[in-house]
């Protein structure tokens, strides 16, 4: 099936008369997730800056509200229903992982599982890559997006519509009247487009960087770090979060917020006594937890290679070249 | 550019081969021509890894808030962002003169928004100057123009414009640990159980992280844009501290940081006829 | 979690017929952390405190909150009653719900409404209390005072009259300051040296009090009660302890200097006593312009000395001692004229004399042994002009502010010339007449009927002409120029203080106002005390004022000294800041904000990963913290908080009111 | 938004010891009337007064914030004020550069025996911030929890 471009605004239309719809529009010529408007024209020329993680994962959500005197506990969820159209291959996987890290291994996060059921994903499949992305060396393609509800692939004048799960299913029906059968003729080259930019994923990789651990290799990856959140949070796989109250008088409300493990009071504890004490621990932590530690855990590497955290890094860390390093067996000089 | 790129090689080398600096700090390539990153050499080997460039962007005095204890100096290449942060870090009693060696390189201009503030191309201290001095740019005209810009706007409107910059704020921190004015041992910003700083993303704790940070750094700012350039958000952070700097050239006359290490901050002390509006 | 307990006072009707204590009671019982909420008539008196005390140790209280009066009037009181329980005595915050609430309030409603707030709130910010702990601090008995002017002498003297050891330090080689140089002093026209000099031989002979002339504070550290304070002694040259005064080393010394003493009036040799009346009656000798010293030969004095006293080979030595209390008494100096004032000759004309020129020349002990004589040429002058305020109240050229005893000593010397020179003519140039002293408005009217002619106004040019001076300014009464022939004006200049105050206070930590007076810890209620703790001061340091008033001022100070020094010890409020070492960067902001130099950087063993460094942080000297908090809040990561105030405190104070 | 006539607002107003709070004392022993809004916070000096305890009150929900100590030159610890005026000028011109309107922070030198400025200041900084309304700017909220439902 497909959808003719120009019927693109009526199918979103659609779209937000069931839910909520979340898709890219331009801030100053960059693409952003916004809730959508109905007037907004979509923005779909690159991936945006930041990934849609907290569609599940808010930046700060509260929990529950309690009172001290009383002692009651009320939890506070959403279910609103949302749909997120436009979303890119890299940032579907990541949601996939998320759903690892929420809901599998014997704890299922209820917070985030209310987002999820209530989340529907509308995936667009990539025209061009960023010199950044690097998604292909980590086991997924730019073409495809396998974990979302609908994928399309742009032909040009229509999208290709292909429905993945039931939420997909339900999609569709809602779009029956604008969908016509594919023409067969692909005007752009859809469907194979690769990154330029590698990285060395190789499938030994989480042993080898496991191995070494206390390779010196470490200190000087993150000497130029400058121990600032910015790749976490810009990251579509990080879900670190902390937990706080707000206090007033006897009753409160308890939160979360997202954290940064490359925070200089992340991994202290109560005592003053910090097992990552410099930011040397802290960037290999991250490096090991995005490309080993879950791998081990969940069978699926961490980071998505969207390329965000290379664009962006303030002090142009890359997180390819530790993979380059550990693939090729070389030490790290300079 | 490549002649300039050699001598600070050579420097380095013979710093590193003469035992005089444990590593010197310079810039070094990444995968993408357009943009580089500060690497820390410590073999006179390595020393031909140091690249100067158009993209040679980041100011690197703040590495040396990692190191504060070296057995060795500290061989740093220093251009006049970098010797004013230095004078920063000397006043704040962070750092000691004896532990660094500032290779001073007079600055060209580099591909940066944040070299459109710039004012002092060449260091101002260094220990050995590699070549002779650039013209500074001329005075940038609209040093506070901004500033004036948002003075010129309504209460409400000037809410509004920090409040919509704040809600896209991440509270990454770049701005504050790329910063040469943060030099705190903890900040206060990382201890929300003071209740000083919530640690939620929210417009108000954003709001109040800025304009902390702001009154924390405004009389000790040397205006070099660092801020800016890592913020992954892009906010015009700089437009807070300026308020500051602009007022206190109102109040009491030109007043620069970083220029001396010596000079009290302007919240550090205080004249018996300070103007007062609180009567 | 705490265990707080609320109290309310009624304070008879003065609370509790605007406030209703049930409403603060039924509120206190919801908060957090509150296990007893009571109130009661008279919180203050025995049984309301012994109902405080029975319910602490039945409901277990381990902190209270008291809404009653303002807690300036019963903090006091509460902490001690707690003292007899075991609750520590700062477990304890108190709403002031009567001057702040009942009495300022009308609205019943509300006014219990804002009581329960202010009740909240302090029963949030106790929820943060901590148990604090008052130091004592020994007290060594023995004063320093610092300047041997009449200021000086009168406050070692009534310390050294209470049995307290005393060390009296001055600058000069003789003690006497400027009183010793007046020749009579108004209204009562007693002779100055008369009424001096007998103090200064008491300060010389008294047992308690050890006379340090030639010397100077060197360095100063240390707190109230325990100063310990470098003093350079000058070398002298001459052994203080063999000479016996004799005089016979001045009499062949082949050097003329301008005497310091006679103010430029006369001459003196380079080993010399200040002045006659010298307390201690020796000679030192003047380096700067002693023939051997400054590398000539000569050597005459040590040949004369009988005793062999003379040593060239002094050094200047430094002296360690601990002191309980300082006294600064440094006294002032008159403004250098010729610098400010080009147009009355800038200093070129021989005859015009600043007052303290003329009282040299009008004492008896002088160089003119008290003729009024013109120095150009020793004549008797025919005509005088006074000029006053010359530097005073002139923010333009001079000093902005009045510098008090020139009015009076300008008709005394109006007096004295009319007395000594029957006939002149005595021309005062006044901006006001300003005469607030017992006896003074009278001393004031007598010189006019003497004969003295007060013109109103100032001079605006003086120049010479014929051997005279022509003064010129504007009588601002007739609204017309004037121009007097004078042979010899006075012009009575304007006091500043001593050189070296800058460095003096900067070592004690005292604080100079806008004109470098020492500034007073409160300009009317502690008026003899710095705001450094055991730091007092004395006399003209402190700005300008005449005799009386400053031997007032050395007894009040004195009277503080002997009241801090009868102590063996004192306690020091523990509500002072504190430094989380930890935290600090040592950036040191708080070093240059204390008003009390109680901040300092100290140097300390750490860690830096794996490896031993030192580094530096703040430190507070607990002695020297007066509690104010200023260096808190230019803290920026919040290393240094204030005890009892701290910001976690203050800020459950300010969420309370918003709930 | 629409200002209710019963508002009452919230005022806070740090009061150094030696000074301003013993003035306060004053109004009342002197049956002065103010309203109830003014709550006093007793420091021991305004020089304690940090800046972002000005913040937290407008986060938290004050509708006025005074900050009052010593006249200069009387301060108890004899400088503490001076440091206070360079901060709060400073300070001052920062929360109305943010948006803060002008009204809502007042800094004010008020002596141990100026009852009547203590009371004639608490009901004009009263009425200018009732005239105002509730005060919104820096108040705490989850705003943007849900970020990219911004406008929701």
């Amino acid at each position: 099936m497909e959808l003719k471009k120009d019927k693109l605004t009526e199918a979103l239309l659609l779209l937000r008369g069931a839910s909520n719809v979340i898709l890219p529009v331009s801030n100053d010529g960059a693409p952003v997730f916004k809730l959508w408007d109905g007037v907004a024209e979509p923005c779909l020329s690159a991936n945006t800056s930041l990934p849609p993680k907290d569609l599940l994962f808010p930046r700060s959500e509260k929990m529950y509200d309690y009172n001290v005197k009383t002692g009651n506990i009320s939890e506070i969820s959403s279910n609103k229903k949302q749909t997120v159209f436009g979303i890119r291959p890299c940032d579907v996987r990541s949601i996939e992982n998320l759903d690892h890290a929420f809901l599998e291994s014997g704890y299922t996060d209820s917070y985030y599982k209310t987002r999820r059921d209530g989340l529907t994903t509308i995936a667009l499949a990539c025209t061009e890559t960023a010199r950044t992305c690097f998604c292909d060396s980590m086991g997924l393609s730019p073409n495809d997006a396998p974990g979302a509800d609908i994928v399309l692939n742009d032909r040009g004048d229509a999208y290709t519509v292909k429905s993945n799960t039931e939420k997909g299913e339900e999609i569709t029906r809602l779009w029956k009247s604008l969908l016509s059968k594919e023409t067969g003729k692909a005007s752009k080259a859809s469907g194979s487009v690769v990154c330029d930019f590698k990285a060395r994923a190789d499938k030994d990789l989480p042993e080898k960087l496991v191995a070494r651990f206390d390779d010196p290799m470490w200190d000087k990856l993150s000497k130029a770090c400058l121990g600032c959140g910015c790749c976490s949070f810009i990251c579509p796989t990080c879900y670190c979060f902390d937990i706080g109250r707000e206090n007033h008088g006897a009753s409160g409300t308890a939160f979360r917020c997202w954290d940064s493990c490359m925070f200089s009071d992340y991994s202290r504890m109560a005592g003053g006594h910090d097992p990552r004490p410099s930011k040397k621990e802290r960037l290999r932590n991250r490096y090991l937890h995005k490309l080993a530690y879950f791998n081990l855990r969940y069978g699926v590497t961490l980071c998505v290679g969207c390329g965000r955290c290379v664009d962006k890094c303030p002090a142009n860390l890359d997180v390819t070249r530790a993979m380059d390093i550990i693939s090729e067996g070389v030490r790290a000089d300079g | 550019m490549s002649e300039k790129q050699e001598k600070m090689r050579q420097c380095a080398e013979k710093l590193l081969r003469d035992g005089e600096a444990g590593y010197v700090i310079g810039w070094g390539e990444t995968r993408f021509d357009d943009r580089t990153t500060p690497i820390f050499v410590e073999d006179p080997a390595g020393a031909g890894a140091f690249v100067w460039n158009e993209y040679a962007i980041n100011s690197l005095a703040k590495y040396l808030l990692d190191d504060k204890y070296p057995d060795k100096k500290i061989g740093l290449f220093t251009r006049g962002c970098e010797s004013r942060a230095i004078n920063r870090l000397l006043k704040d009693n962070q750092i000691k003169r004896e532990n660094v060696y500032l290779i001073g390189v007079p600055c060209d201009g580099k591909k940066s928004d944040r070299c459109t503030l710039c004012r002092e191309r060449n260091p101002i201290l260094y220990d050995v100057l590699l070549w002779t001095p650039e013209d500074d740019p001329p005075p940038a005209a609209g040093r506070f123009d901004r500033v004036k810009d948002i003075e010129a706007m309504s209460p409400d409107e000037r809410y509004v414009y920090w409040g919509e910059t704040y809600d896209s704020c991440i509270r990454c921190y770049a701005c504050r640990n790329v910063c040469p004015a943060c030099n705190c041992r903890e900040c206060y910003a990382d201890m929300s159980k003071t209740g000083f700083q919530g640690k939620q993303h929210s417009r108000s704790d954003n709001q109040i992280f800025g304009v902390t940070r702001a009154f924390h750094v405004g009389d000790r700012c040397i205006e070099c844009g660092e801020c800016e350039r890592v913020c992954p958000m892009n906010l015009p952070i700089m437009g807070q501290t300026q308020k500051i700097l602009k007022d206190i050239n109102e109040l009491t006359g030109e007043y620069e940081c970083g220029m001396d290490a010596t000079s009290e901050n302007y919240l550090g002390r205080f004249d018996l006829d300070d103007k007062d509006e609180f009567m | 979690m705490s265990r707080i307990g609320v109290f309310v006072c009624h304070c008879g009707t003065n609370i509790a017929s605007v406030v209703d204590p049930d409403k603060l009671i039924a509120a206190a019982r919801e908060l957090p952390g509150v296990a007893y909420a009571a109130d009661y008539k008279y919180m203050c008196s025995e049984p309301g405190q012994q109902m405080i005390k029975d319910s602490i140790s039945e409901h277990g209280l381990d902190r209270i909150v008291i809404a009653s009066c303002s807690p300036r009037m019963h903090e006091t009181t509460f902490r001690k009653m707690l003292k007899n329980t075991g609750i520590n005595p700062y477990m304890l915050e108190i709403a002031n719900i009567r001057e702040q609430c009942s009495w300022v309030h009308v609205d019943k409603d509300r006014a219990s409404e804002k009581a329960v707030n202010l009740m909240r709130m302090a029963v949030s910010k106790i929820s943060k209390n901590e148990p604090l702990y008052a130091q004592t601090i020994p007290i060594t008995k023995k004063a320093l005072v610092i300047g041997g002017g009449i200021a000086g002498i009168q406050a070692a003297l009534d310390i050294a009259d209470a049995g307290h050891e005393v060390v009296l330090l001055e600058r000069e080689s003789s003690v006497g300051g400027k009183m010793a140089m007046l020749d009579k002093t108004f209204p009562t026209l007693d002779c100055s040296a008369c009424i001096s000099t007998p103090k200064m031989v008491d300060v010389g002979a008294h047992p308690n009090i050890t006379l340090m002339t030639s010397c100077e504070v060197e360095s100063v550290s240390g707190y109230i009660g325990n100063f310990e304070v470098g003093i350079k002694q000058k070398a002298r040259y001459v052994n203080h302890d063999i000479c016996t005064g004799c005089g016979l080393c001045e009499t062949k010394c082949p050097v003329k200097v301008e005497s310091e003493f006679n103010l430029g009036l006369s001459t003196r040799p380079a080993i010399y006593k200040l002045f006659p009346q010298a307390v201690p009656s020796k000679p030192i000798i003047d380096k700067e312009n002693c023939r051997l010293l400054k590398g000539g030969k000569c050597g005459i004095c040590a040949k004369l000395c009988p005793l062999g006293c003379v040593n060239y080979e002094d050094e200047d030595r430094t002296i360690t001692d601990n002191f309980g209390a300082i006294v600064i008494a440094t006294g002032y100096q008159l403004v250098d004229w010729p610098s400010m004032y080009g147009e009355y000759g800038g200093g070129r004309y021989k005859d015009i004399l600043s007052g303290l020129q003329f009282e040299r020349t009008v004492n008896a002990a002088g160089p003119t042994e008290g003729h009024i004589v013109r120095p150009s040429d020793g004549k008797e002058p025919e005509t005088v002009v006074i000029v006053k305020c010359v530097g005073s109240r002139d923010p333009n050229k001079g000093k902005s502010y009045c510098s008090r005893a020139c009015c009076m000593y300008a008709a005394k010397h109006a007096h004295q010339i009319l007395e000594k020179l029957p006939g002149t003519r005595v021309f005062i140039f006044y901006i006001d007449v300003r005469t607030p002293g017992k006896g003074y408005e009278e001393f004031y009217d007598q010189t006019r009927m003497d004969g003295a002619v007060y013109v109103r106004g100032r001079v605006s040019k003086i120049y010479e002409e014929e051997g005279q001076l022509v003064c010129r300014g504007e009588d601002s009464l007739l609204g017309e120029q004037v121009s007097v022939k004078a042979d010899m004006v006075i012009l009575e200049t304007a006091m500043e203080p001593s050189p070296g105050i800058a460095e003096l206070t900067s070592l004690l930590g005292a604080a100079r106002d806008v004109n470098n007076w020492v500034q007073e810890a409160h300009p009317k209620l502690r008026p003899a005390e710095t705001q450094v703790g055991g730091v007092f001061l004395a006399g003209t340091c402190q700005g300008p004022k005449d005799i009386p008033d400053t031997v007032a001022q050395a007894s009040a100070a004195a009277a503080k000294v002997i009241g801090l020094l009868n102590k063996s010890e004192m306690e020091t409020s523990p509500m002072i800041s504190a430094v989380e070492r930890d935290k600090c960067s040592g950036c040191g902001v708080c070093v240059g904000i204390c008003p009390y130099k109680a901040v300092t950087l100290l140097e300390i063993d750490d860690r830096h990963g794996a490896k031993r460094i030192k580094r530096e942080v703040a430190n507070v000297n607990s002695g020297l913290c007066q509690g104010c908090g200023a260096c808190t809040s230019a803290c920026r990561t919040g290393a240094l908080d204030l005890l009892g105030f701290r910001n976690k405190q203050i800020l459950e104070e300010v969420d309370a009111l918003c709930l | 938004m629409p200002v209710e006539k019963s508002f009452e607002p919230a005022i806070v107003a740090f009061c150094c010891n030696w000074c301003t709070y013993t003035g306060a004392d004053l109004a009342g022993l002197n049956r002065m009337k103010y309203p109830e809004n003014v709550h006093v916070i007793r420091v021991p000096c305004s020089g304690r007064v940090n800046p972002q305890f000005i913040l937290r009150a407008f986060q938290k929900g004050c509708d006025g914030v005074m900050v009052c100590g010593c006249h200069p030159g009387d301060c108890h610890y004899s400088t503490g004020n001076y440091f206070t005026r360079r901060r709060f000028m400073i300070m001052k011109r920062l929360l109305e550069y943010n948006g803060i309107d002008p009204e809502r922070f007042h800094a004010r030198w008020i002596s141990g025996s100026e009852a009547a400025k203590f009371r004639d200041t608490a009901a004009e900084v009263s009425e200018h911030v009732k005239k105002l309304g509730p005060n919104v700017k820096y108040r705490e909220e989850f705003r943007i929890t849900e970020s990219a439902e911004a406008g929701t």
